[in-house]
């Protein structure tokens, strides 16, 4: 199936409810789709129904699995288009950004059938259960247990920062199949159905106030060995794989961490008074606008056939570090009415801030961000 | 000499041990919660016993005495703990104003219950941006006071206001009541649970009794004593972050090792203990200038304000980073302390518009 | 598309080999001494039969037409190994003057002879602080020009100046004979070894023929394009001031380790790393903006101008605080590429200006 | 003997020639002393004698060593003195501030018979040899050998860093006499004149242009065993005393390292007209007005009787590099003007930031700093 940006643009403007072209402005208008799933708007449930009828809420996915079939070159089409008129992804998950590009590179056929449907229709919403306490940057520590217990797992033990947990369905996961095997080896990435007695999560109140995310509790959860995604003992492929995804995603502008004007604008709509202030905001503009250009050039690379590899962690690294500088400017920005907490605040400068903090942290911390720069783009030595 | 001297460091040790038993991080957590009033009335009465909420008061006046160090070093030792009381407002800000400013009979009214503990006067300075700039208009026999002021700690439970106007003769503070007609008042909680008001005056009535005889200069002095006092609360928060973060560099593994044992870690950590110590050595400085009356003083208050809020600021995100994960929760601490960080680094001025003014003092 | 298309590819890599072989650091060594011309003839004539010094000349008078981003590529592998030769006011100064605002006899009369690099033409724009101001004033039948600059490259040398000078109807530039009468010149050299003049202008008589008919628009577009292509070679002094720390860390042992093997000095290069990666990226746009002529090229040349020398300077001081002591003896290279890079980003504007530049289009 | 800060300041206002109480422009200004040294002027020269007659070369030192015998407090009361009329050092050299301190601690009767007055009176000018090509920030694995000859040493091998080798008389250098033993082990502390036959020196070209270090080599030097100082193979203890003093130097503002004025005063001067460079100015002068304090305050709580110990490191790392920065921003300052580099140029902008660079590396690198604040006065784990 060819695309044609023509007719595209033309079907955006027929289709797409104006009030899903306003940018997202928190949680609230993100459509995450699931069992438990209230639309938040008539327009977001049809604008919705509108791209699914087209395969749009998974474009690149095969027909058959409930995706349009497009090329990562029609697809690109498509999104700019999208973009042009700032529309809103219709469906927004961690099946269809995660889970989903694991199954189809590792997943049998009878699990591709039974979970990629569900994830391009909404009808499961995904979480992703990876850290632990005492795993954390060092991820190949981690302790929950997966026991053979012949046709099914048991397992044991506790996930941490597993997003949303409280709300998904479903929860894909690295546990420990071999304690013999050294870290990395003897891990296997499983799904488990949430609903299956012995899961229970605890939201994480963080210091914005807010809970993305949950601790979740495995105590003697049984797992059909039928959900074991990829080899036994292997899961750390899986995983692997799934985090040069996320972190390519972040290079081709996916990531809605990054928003390089946004200083700018705050800047010269406020028109810092204080010349300080004004020389700190000049440099990290010109720090932000140079880091877009090595992220387009990086892309443009990428799409011209050269490989993203090690260099994912550099931008990991900077768009992260640029961004929670970006939010303490604003914050200066904004002055002592920036630190108003409570019901009668201005919208989220202080939320906004707090939050950027687990920017550096989360999907790899810049320690470890800069580790792989300097062993494996720099080559230095580990002796 | 850049030393303390005894009778400081025995305050200074008191402090920490009286503030450690009596205002743990556990009250702040139970103090910031939106239904209190933000602060322990227990407390505030321990600062009057122990003699801390007279620190600026002269004993003439039922104080301790101990002067604008000994507000720093109790300042200092209050963040350690995130503290949540009416010090900063009333032990400092209110007790600088009168004792620099007041009247004879205005500080035999007000100093002795500040000393014991038993008033709560707080400070309305800052004008509401885009709101009506604070003027005392002369109509005979009295003046009206019009205007709108935000950020006033403690206003919400003030047992008077100390207001800076600006009249025909230039800035003068008032005496205001808040309870007196046309005035109104609204309470906020910042990011740190500290409770401000903002307050509004619509034709207020306030005999020229009211006024403090000390004029600009008495605002000045109010600013810059609240400045070195905050440049040493910021200190106490960093200093307090950072010692937790190095336990926790000490104890936490991952790729088998102690965190802490990683170069990179090590000297992150020893840049963040320079910039401790260089806000707390200059912050020291400013309160020792503030209290032998040296000409350098108010550039020196611009020093430590400066340094100490941008030191608190990075110092406290270096420490939550370094926590990881667990620094992005409520339950641990070291997230409030970058908040607390934040919240005394704004305060009278932030670290930009500080060092703006160090520059514009030494002349470029 | 940020990439480079295949001639560009091609252009940069035979660049790269071509530079290496005819004008190594040690040529730049020999070249620096104070009693020669401070480049050598021969390279230069090299620069013609390559066409480099062509770069910006169009095929109809003899250049290659690369445009700005080929002279980028050039300034950035000329840099790798401290070249020093007319390149940058001939072949990209004058050629972009000339280009953007020569009449076309003026274009007939020098471009062929720059492309084939038989001349040497110097951009005098630098007004010297507390010299004259250079303006040309107008007396029939012909126009007297008057001032003094500074940071004339290759003035010393030049056989041809382009002026910029203030009249009554704006700034323009104008082609001066640098044996004409009244005109004198001083030549200095920089911390870099490159030579520099400063030209003084007395009463000097030019005709209407000598003025660039493209005023004021000539003259933005020549800066932009110096300052971009000043921003590629502080992006070839950094990376390879960057690339032979590596080598040097791999290599150097203390501690009974590789100097590269410890965490802090494996984050800063790092750091290094990214740093550049980032200014050739920032370059690049703006190299690009400047050939298709896109609204944004200005911003864009601010933005690398700034990053690119800020990034250079940060860069080369890291990497010869990673040499450690032998770093600051001059029988190691790495202090040169420091002092290149300061040279490079201070000329045209250094990081604070532009930064200062960005901020004012941006609106605050 | 007690001293009279009154007398003091007369005999001063008396005695110091007018010359003598202008900042020192540059090593030209200095008087080292020396067997080929000559003075620079007639008031170089009287003041080195009315000094010398007083003790005042070396107050501290014993009156039998031609020192005044001052206590640490007294000696403080002549420098405060000195400093306020800005008089000039009478003698400057690596013997009074080095070598003095260490024979007094280390050295036998019989050496500081020998050699301290020699220092006092500036007859002898010493240099100090430390560092090795393969041994710098890793002192402990310097290479240079003395072999056991009976009744001398026989010295082999190469130093580096040795400042003005090539003007001094004698060096005090670290050998090893000891291959066998671990690293630190095994290491002493020599003296050895110069003019020994073998002894060759090498100036080194730095990229300001100057030559204050040389290379040392020993080729087949014989010392007399006398010279020896300490134990064999403990010359380590005697090496880090000295460093220890050498640091505690810079923390009582013994170092002209750092002026916490210079900046401030150019830019004053300058005005810059660029509100970002203004704006890194700004924050470089709280900065160093910052440090300045902390420096004070360590030398306060000395004075009342505290240890300075591992804050050496602190004040050594910071000193240095706020000083970098400060010519950074001078260079910015001066614009192009600053870029001049020959006979004509203003005096020093670029050679002064040049050698700047170096102050990060000498005495002990900033990395080697920021490890002992880490590990000494932060307690962090080596693991």
């Amino acid at each position: 199936m060819a695309i044609d940006a023509h007719e595209i643009r033309n079907w955006l403007e027929a289709e797409c409810p104006v009030e899903m072209r306003a940018a997202t402005r928190g949680d609230e208008d993100v459509c995450w789709g699931g069992r438990r799933w209230a639309f938040q708007s008539p327009a977001q449930k049809l604008w919705f129904e509108r791209c699914l009828a087209r395969g749009f809420t998974v474009p690149t996915w095969p027909r058959e699995y409930g995706g349009a079939g497009l090329s990562r070159d029609e697809a690109d089409v498509l999104y700019a288009e999208m973009r042009r008129i700032g529309a809103r992804p219709p469906l927004t998950s961690f099946g269809i950004s995660m889970l989903g590009p694991a199954l189809l590179a590792f997943g049998t056929p009878a699990q591709k059938a039974e979970h990629l449907p569900r994830i391009a229709l909404g009808q499961i919403r995904w979480c992703q259960g990876y850290s632990e306490p005492g795993a954390g940057s060092d991820l190949a520590s981690l302790a929950t247990r997966a026991e053979d217990k012949g046709d099914h797992f048991l397992v044991n033990g506790q996930k941490i920062w597993t997003s949303y947990a409280d709300k998904a369905d479903w929860i894909f996961c690295l546990v420990r199949t071999n304690r013999d095997a050294k870290k990395q080896l003897g891990i296997s990435f499983v799904l488990i159905d949430m609903a299956t007695p012995g899961v229970s999560t605890r939201p994480i109140v963080l210091i914005s106030g807010k809970s993305p995310f949950c601790e979740t509790f495995f105590d003697d959860v049984a797992v059909p060995k039928g959900n074991l995604v990829g080899k036994l003992d292997r899961g750390w492929d899986v995983a692997k794989y799934l985090l040069t995804h996320e972190r390519e995603m972040i290079a081709g502008g996916g990531s809605n961490l990054f928003d390089s004007h946004a200083l700018d604008k705050a800047a010269a709509q406020v028109r810092p008074k204080d010349p300080i202030l004004r020389a700190k905001i000049a440099e990290a503009a010109v720090d932000t606008y140079a880091f877009d250009a090595t992220r387009r050039r990086y892309s443009d690379e990428v799409a011209r056939g050269g490989e993203l590899g090690a260099r994912s962690a550099l931008l990991k690294y900077d768009g992260a570090e640029l961004n929670k500088r970006r939010h303490e400017l604003a914050m200066s920005l904004a002055g002592a009415d920036g630190l108003y907490f409570d019901g009668n605040r201005e919208p989220g400068v202080a939320e906004g801030w707090l939050r950027s903090k687990g920017n550096s942290i989360e999907g790899g911390t810049s320690e470890v961000m800069l580790d792989i720069v300097a062993k494996r783009l720099l080559d230095l030595p580990a002796d | 000499m850049l030393t303390l001297d005894e009778d400081q460091t025995l305050l200074m040790d008191s402090a920490r041990a009286g503030v450690a038993q009596a205002s743990p991080v556990s009250e702040y957590r139970r103090l910031r919660e939106p239904q209190g009033e933000g602060f322990s009335r227990r407390f505030w009465a321990t600062c009057g016993e122990m003699g801390w909420s007279g620190v600026l008061v002269d004993e003439a006046h039922g104080g301790s005495g101990f002067g604008v160090l000994g507000a720093g070093l109790l300042a200092r030792e209050m963040a350690r703990t995130l503290t949540l009381s009416p010090f900063l407002s009333t032990a400092v800000l209110a007790a600088a104003a009168l004792g620099a400013g007041g009247s004879p009979a205005q500080r035999q009214e007000w100093l002795p219950r500040i000393a014991a503990a038993e008033a709560i006067v707080a400070f309305a300075h800052e004008d509401t941006p885009g709101g009506w700039p604070t003027m005392a208009h002369l109509e005979s026999p009295d003046f009206r006071l019009e205007g709108e002021k935000s950020f006033v700690l403690d206003g919400h439970v003030a047992d008077a206001l100390i207001v800076s106007a600006r009249t025909d003769n230039g800035p003068y503070l008032v005496l205001v009541d808040p309870k007196a007609n046309g005035v109104s008042r609204q309470t906020r909680i910042l990011v740190d649970g500290r409770r401000v008001a903002t307050y509004r005056f619509e034709g207020v009535e306030v005999d020229e009794f009211a006024f403090l005889p000390g004029g600009a200069l008495a605002l000045e002095r109010t600013l810059d004593v609240a400045r070195a006092v905050l440049a040493a609360s910021a200190c106490g928060v960093a200093e307090e972050a950072f010692r937790r973060t190095l336990e926790y560099l000490k104890e936490r593994r991952q790729f088998d090792r102690r965190i802490g044992s990683f170069q990179a870690l090590q000297h992150r950590a020893g840049l963040a203990h320079i910039a401790v110590e260089n806000a707390w050595s200059a912050t020291l400085v400013a309160l020792q200038a503030l209290d032998s009356g040296a000409n350098s003083a108010a550039f020196d208050v611009a020093v430590a304000k400066s340094k100490a809020s941008r030191a608190a600021q990075e110092v406290t995100a270096e420490c939550l980073q370094m926590h990881g994960g667990v620094g992005m929760t409520d339950a641990f601490d070291v997230g409030l302390y970058l908040k607390r960080a934040r919240v005394d680094a704004t305060l009278f001025g932030d670290a930009a518009f500080h060092a703006d003014r160090v520059a514009t003092m030494l002349g470029y």
